[in-house]
């Protein structure tokens, strides 16, 4: 405990002297987030701290030392998260390099590929991007058919993927390929990593019906990749997968919930109260204190299954019951964010733009595994009734 | 009445589709939104449907018109739905044509209804001045002037304000902000000295604006209706637009529908066709009983503006309330049972996820018209 | 025209000269319904009432006279009803004959089955049950595997039916049994009837969780059936029964309209109204006016699509619509129902007892072919889904 | 506070669920009703369960208790929502030993205290006075008179009334009808002069009664908390209460849950077993995914009693809110899964929807508790 406290106290003082004043702003908005790599345009002060940090090992403050973390205890880092919020202190760098390559590399991946590839994530240096979903292998992921030959001393990969987040903007690429086109689908499937900056790896951004373009089409035409980078056995990519999945859908659940303004909030400042002080529109307030009270108990569930999970209670699969129900809450939440809204949210470049969260949290059901996905899941892992 | 197309509604209902297909599809919003087009419709189906009658269909025969009632203009609205045609005929056809013929002077009728039969004027009615639609919540003020009224105040969510010739105007003549009396319509030509319009960008690519008023002077002559008593022409106005969105969104919804259902029939996932498993065909099915209940009221409501028009508002308001919800359902499971690419700006279901949201918003959503309800049933 | 006016006058003045006082008053409660058959104890007038009635062929006004019909047509019978109502004159019979089986037998029966049984039905000297549903042929009715064998000159039938509506007070039964075991599911099936007068037939009323017990469980051991009681041919049985359920599927899904008082009406009794003169519990009052908002487009569409079959336009599985939507719609109407009536809501044996009803509604879904069946029909019929 | 059981309560919860699948499963419930049992309850059940410490487990151990406080309460009240077993603990144990111990004089927990941990007195909360809940809605009257109170007024949906040795009753010493200030609770002896008790025959089966008070004389001794101001007492004794019924419904939720799983698994139609059908399982999914949320709110609405009790009420409000939809849902999906049989009275189902619905309406229905959710999160 008098460890920790000294932890304390040594992340306080170094935050104070090391963070910089415009680092300790709230974000105004997306824009604001640092995601580096070799494209990404840092402001001064927003490459300082993410120098700063990585130098210390924060931006990954639980991998080990010599792979570029900080080698913090879980305690230590809470702390550390902690002392972060005190000075409003920004996350240096956000990245599916640290959420999901990392601990899959972590897990799956050999001493030397840790080497080569953790470092840059936490330096901020390369961007990875995910190719999974194929447009034929949507929620029935392990249909794809992304080949990989093997070629002596390297891999050619063709194909094509969808849904990869950010691809336009990243460097590199953890793949789902197809190695073995005779085993059974879920046995003949590897998880590769492919350098981007080559010409047979091009990328197309998809237009969503929010107007953004976070996803793109990743096309693999004679694309080459090393055998060194295979992680995890040959045709046994499938198990990096569901694992990496498990820590994605924990991750857009949560978006159900937490930092947001509470729905009432934002319905009384867009509709009003009435005489009784209640708000004007008596359907609209039966509606959100309904789902404040659900979002309650969503929160709370989050917590809870954490809780279960440190202490070795609970089931794996209540992760689909978070991503299920935090993604079908957080489009009813901007469901009623738009009827609180009335026309005004339904500007389009507005400056609160309800009406592209809205949309984009559409989505949310979709990526990750559908909330079908998820319900079949619930239904034969956890309620272990039959297939058919 | 029995609650089925008569011969003359189910071929204007097969025109219209024919029609509209043809020239004014899904693509054609899309191009209009693409190219930032100042009009926000294309002028030219405009034109073509005027030929084809539909701008004269609630036009009474003795002013060039073909009167043939809310049924058949909600046929034509309920096609437009399913193709999303951007155009004034909800503002103009609809309820322009019914603030002048049923609530115009002589005078009136005779100046705009041959025009509005015609298509060579567009109206717009300007009602709410807030994000929430509430029309007897009228700050805009219209003092006497001389012989007239000089107007002030500002309006919102006017649906086809940039583009109309005419803009009806509701002001306080007399009374406090929410008073259901001291409200009056008033004549406005878009182009009168003080008035100012800014086009709204919005979420549907449709047309939308914000009207301010600014010392606007009108002569008497400009009185549609009742001094003091307009909000009943208002309202009577305001159904005619409503009844005919909820058929509209009718369109919306049993297009997203059969969209869903052919594609539930073709995608294949986990080796079989998606529409075999049994918890999207319940879903499906589900939707469907709920699309034919929206059918119905808005037919009962259409049908209830065509035999007795004064005794429509509760019905009307039931059809809003029911249409506006089912097609949010219609496109919400349309989304989701498409999967990535139904979040695609290149697959059309975003534009009707879209246009719906707009459409249930526009004179009064789903909560504004079910709290309606309410008080007309006295709860 | 003229005719229908004649017919108009003539039944006003016959229903106002042999109606019954105490038959125009409104029936207080299920008991005052008159069902007929050899066991049923009328009242005078209710005797009086229903042979006069029966004299005039009016039990049944639209079946043909020489089946003891009043042979009306459409236009004469829906005056007649008029009239009826015009003096709030009772229905004189309520009958599972009536709605069921008789619209069977003038479709499938011969011209002597007609003779036989149709005339006894009209005067409700017989009441009818109906012998569909077994203990493991539910959803599946199809499934069912009560035996019926060849014995020459007469059948032999065996097995249990259950969910029998008011076997215990019944005379015949018409009864779905299997002649073809062989044959695949559907084949093998046939229509028979059976006259329950005999000691190889047994009844046991089953309790519901509403208290009441208007189902039983019957029991067929070695009961004999004449072979001129077949209806429709040998193991055409399924046929039908298909068209009886399209009718009894109309019948429930009914229930969800029309004679109720409105729920708003009952929850401001209940619960009352506030200072804004609206109903004091604001949520209550949101459920409510949305349910009769569908209540109100649930009635429209029972009305469009009689219109509609009139027209000839217009599909038939419909009918799945309405008993789907009819039923759902009548529990969510009777649990609203309770949560205005709060704690006297859930007094058992008050004077209302809308706790009865309530319960009783869980059923609507269930017989007659359940919600999911009626959806499934739907998404294969209508929307011509594939099965899997 | 992690939010998992601890030891303790986990071996409680073990306890009690062993004890109640043997010694008083649904079947004793049925029992009480089909012989009419006058007490409503199995009076050898209830003496074991104070055994057991179960009618202690709220009461300090200055005062005979084992204090182990509401979350093990709820883990109790839980597994009896789970065997619907009928028992004063809820009036008794859980409000009861909270009126005293949070509320009480040092002579009133004196007295009461150890008799209720030792299971020797049963008390029951009487508020309510119309069909639906509104603890401040009080028009029984007590005016002073000599040194103490004269009470007069009706009540009704006393759980437990007729059996209880003490009823804690709100009346009227000032303000009118439905305000806040002048409530005062009281101390009433059932047999006291005036009191009639009339037990009603509830759709659960379990015990309530309508109390007529006429002119009971108290002394000034059976003031429970503050004259005038017992409203804060009567909303801290009914958050135990509401916890209570919570975690039962919490339990019947669960335990509907899991028969109609298992139920799924064995039940064939159309030659497959039901559970295979997409659409059964989605449902059941997520009925699953529900019930899991209900627990975590009930969870956390008991444990803040335990660490904060005075900050418990929102949370209460939420958890009884919740739980109420989500029990309702359990009992009418695990009905329409059974078919047939659900509907049967020899089927257990019928008896969850029955206690259901009451725990619903006791103390406040969702609707009310969603309601005043949202006063306390001012809108």
């Amino acid at each position: 405990m008098a460890d920790l406290e000294a932890f304390r106290q040594e992340a306080r003082e170094w935050l104070e002297a090391n963070c910089p004043d415009e680092m300790r702003q709230p974000m105004q908005s997306e824009a604001d987030a640092v995601w580096g790599g070799k494209k990404f345009k840092f402001s001064e002060p927003q490459k300082l701290w993410l120098d700063r940090m990585a130098e210390k090992g924060w931006t990954v403050p639980e991998w080990p030392t010599e792979y570029g973390g900080g080698g913090l205890s879980k305690e230590e880092a809470k702390i550390l998260r902690e002392e972060m919020r005190r000075i409003n202190a920004r996350v240096p760098l956000q990245s599916f390099g640290i959420w999901m390559l990392g601990p899959a590399l972590l897990k799956y991946g050999t001493h030397e590929q840790k080497l080569e590839h953790l470092p840059p994530i936490a330096r901020g240096e390369i961007r990875w991007a995910q190719g999974y979903s194929e447009p034929n292998a949507g929620s029935d992921l392990a249909s794809l058919m992304t080949k990989c030959e093997d070629k002596g001393d390297h891999y050619i990969v063709n194909g094509q993927k969808i849904w990869t987040s950010y691809a336009d903007k990243a460097d590199w690429i953890f793949v789902l390929v197809r190695t073995d086109f005779e085993a059974s689908k879920h046995n003949g499937i590897s998880f590769i990593l492919v350098d981007m900056d080559q010409p047979g790896v091009t990328t197309k951004p998809i237009k969503l019906i929010s107007g953004a373009s976070p996803f793109c089409e990743t096309f693999f035409d004679d694309a080459r990749a090393e055998k060194h980078n295979l992680v995890g056995e040959l045709n046994r990519g499938w198990d990096v997968a569901k694992y990496l999945l498990t820590h994605e859908r924990e991750m857009i659940g949560g978006m159900g919930s937490g930092g947001m303004r509470p729905m009432g909030d934002v319905a009384v400042q867009q509709v009003g109260l009435n005489e009784a002080s209640q708000l004007a529109d008596p359907f609209l307030r039966a509606d959100v204190a309904r789902a404040e009270i659900d979002g309650m108990a969503f929160m709370f569930t989050m917590e809870r299954v954490a809780d279960e999970a440190k202490a070795g209670q609970g089931t794996g699969a209540n992760s689909s019951v978070l991503k299920y129900y935090g993604t079908e809450f957080n489009k009813r939440r901007l469901e009623l964010m738009m009827d609180s809204s009335g026309s005004e949210g339904l500007e389009w470049g507005g400056e609160e733009d309800v009406a592209r969260g809205w949309l984009r949290s559409k989505g949310n059901s979709i990526e990750g595994g559908t909330s079908e996905v998820q319900l079949n899941i619930i239904a034969k892992r956890i309620l272990q009734l039959p297939s058919a | 009445m029995a609650m089925v197309l008569n011969e003359e509604a189910g071929m204007l209902k097969d025109a219209a589709k024919g029609f509209l297909t043809d020239s004014a599809p899904v693509s054609q919003l899309r191009k209009l939104r693409d190219e930032k087009s100042e009009d926000g419709f294309d002028r030219k189906t405009w034109s073509a449907m005027a030929e084809m009658g539909w701008t004269s269909v609630l036009v009474p025969e003795a002013h060039g018109g073909v009167e043939m009632g809310y049924v058949a203009a909600g046929v034509i609205a309920e096609e437009m739905g399913r193709t999303l045609t951007a155009s004034p005929f909800l503002s103009t056809a609809i309820m322009g044509a019914t603030a002048f013929s049923r609530f115009g002077s002589d005078a009136q009728k005779s100046e705009w209804l041959p025009r509005i039969a015609a298509g060579d004027a567009i109206t717009a009615l300007a009602v709410d001045e807030s994000g929430k639609h509430s029309p007897s919540k009228v700050t805009a003020t219209a003092e006497r002037s001389g012989n007239g009224f000089k107007l002030n105040g500002k309006k919102t969510f006017v649906a086809e304000g940039h583009v109309a010739d005419m803009l009806i105007v509701s002001a306080r003549t007399a009374g406090s902000e929410a008073e259901a009396e001291g409200i009056t319509l008033f004549l406005v030509p878009r182009d009168a000295a003080g008035v100012a319009v800014e086009r709204s960008d919005m979420v549907d690519s449709r047309n939308s604006a914000r009207i301010t008023l600014d010392n606007v002077e009108v002569t008497a002559d400009a009185v549609l209706g009742e001094v003091d008593g307009g909000l009943k022409a208002l309202e009577g106005i305001l159904d005619a637009g409503r009844a005919g969105l909820s058929a509209e969104m009718s369109g919306s919804a049993q297009q997203c529908l059969e969209t869903t259902a052919d594609y539930l029939k073709e995608r294949k996932q986990f080796g079989a066709i998606i529409g075999t498993f049994q918890a999207l065909q319940h879903r499906a099915a589900h939707l469907y009983s709920e699309v034919e209940l929206g059918k119905s009221i808005v037919l009962k409501a259409l049908q209830t503006l065509d035999v007795a028009p004064d005794h429509a508002a509760l019905l009307v308001c039931a059809a809003k309330a029911k249409m506006g919800q089912v097609a949010q359902l219609a496109t919400q499971e349309a989304l989701q049972m498409h999967g990535g690419i139904g979040m695609t700006d290149e697959f059309d279901i975003g534009f009707f996820m879209k246009r719906v949201r707009v459409a249930e918003a526009l004179y009064g959503d789903a909560n504004f018209h079910a709290d309606k309800f309410a008080r007309m049933r006295n709860y």
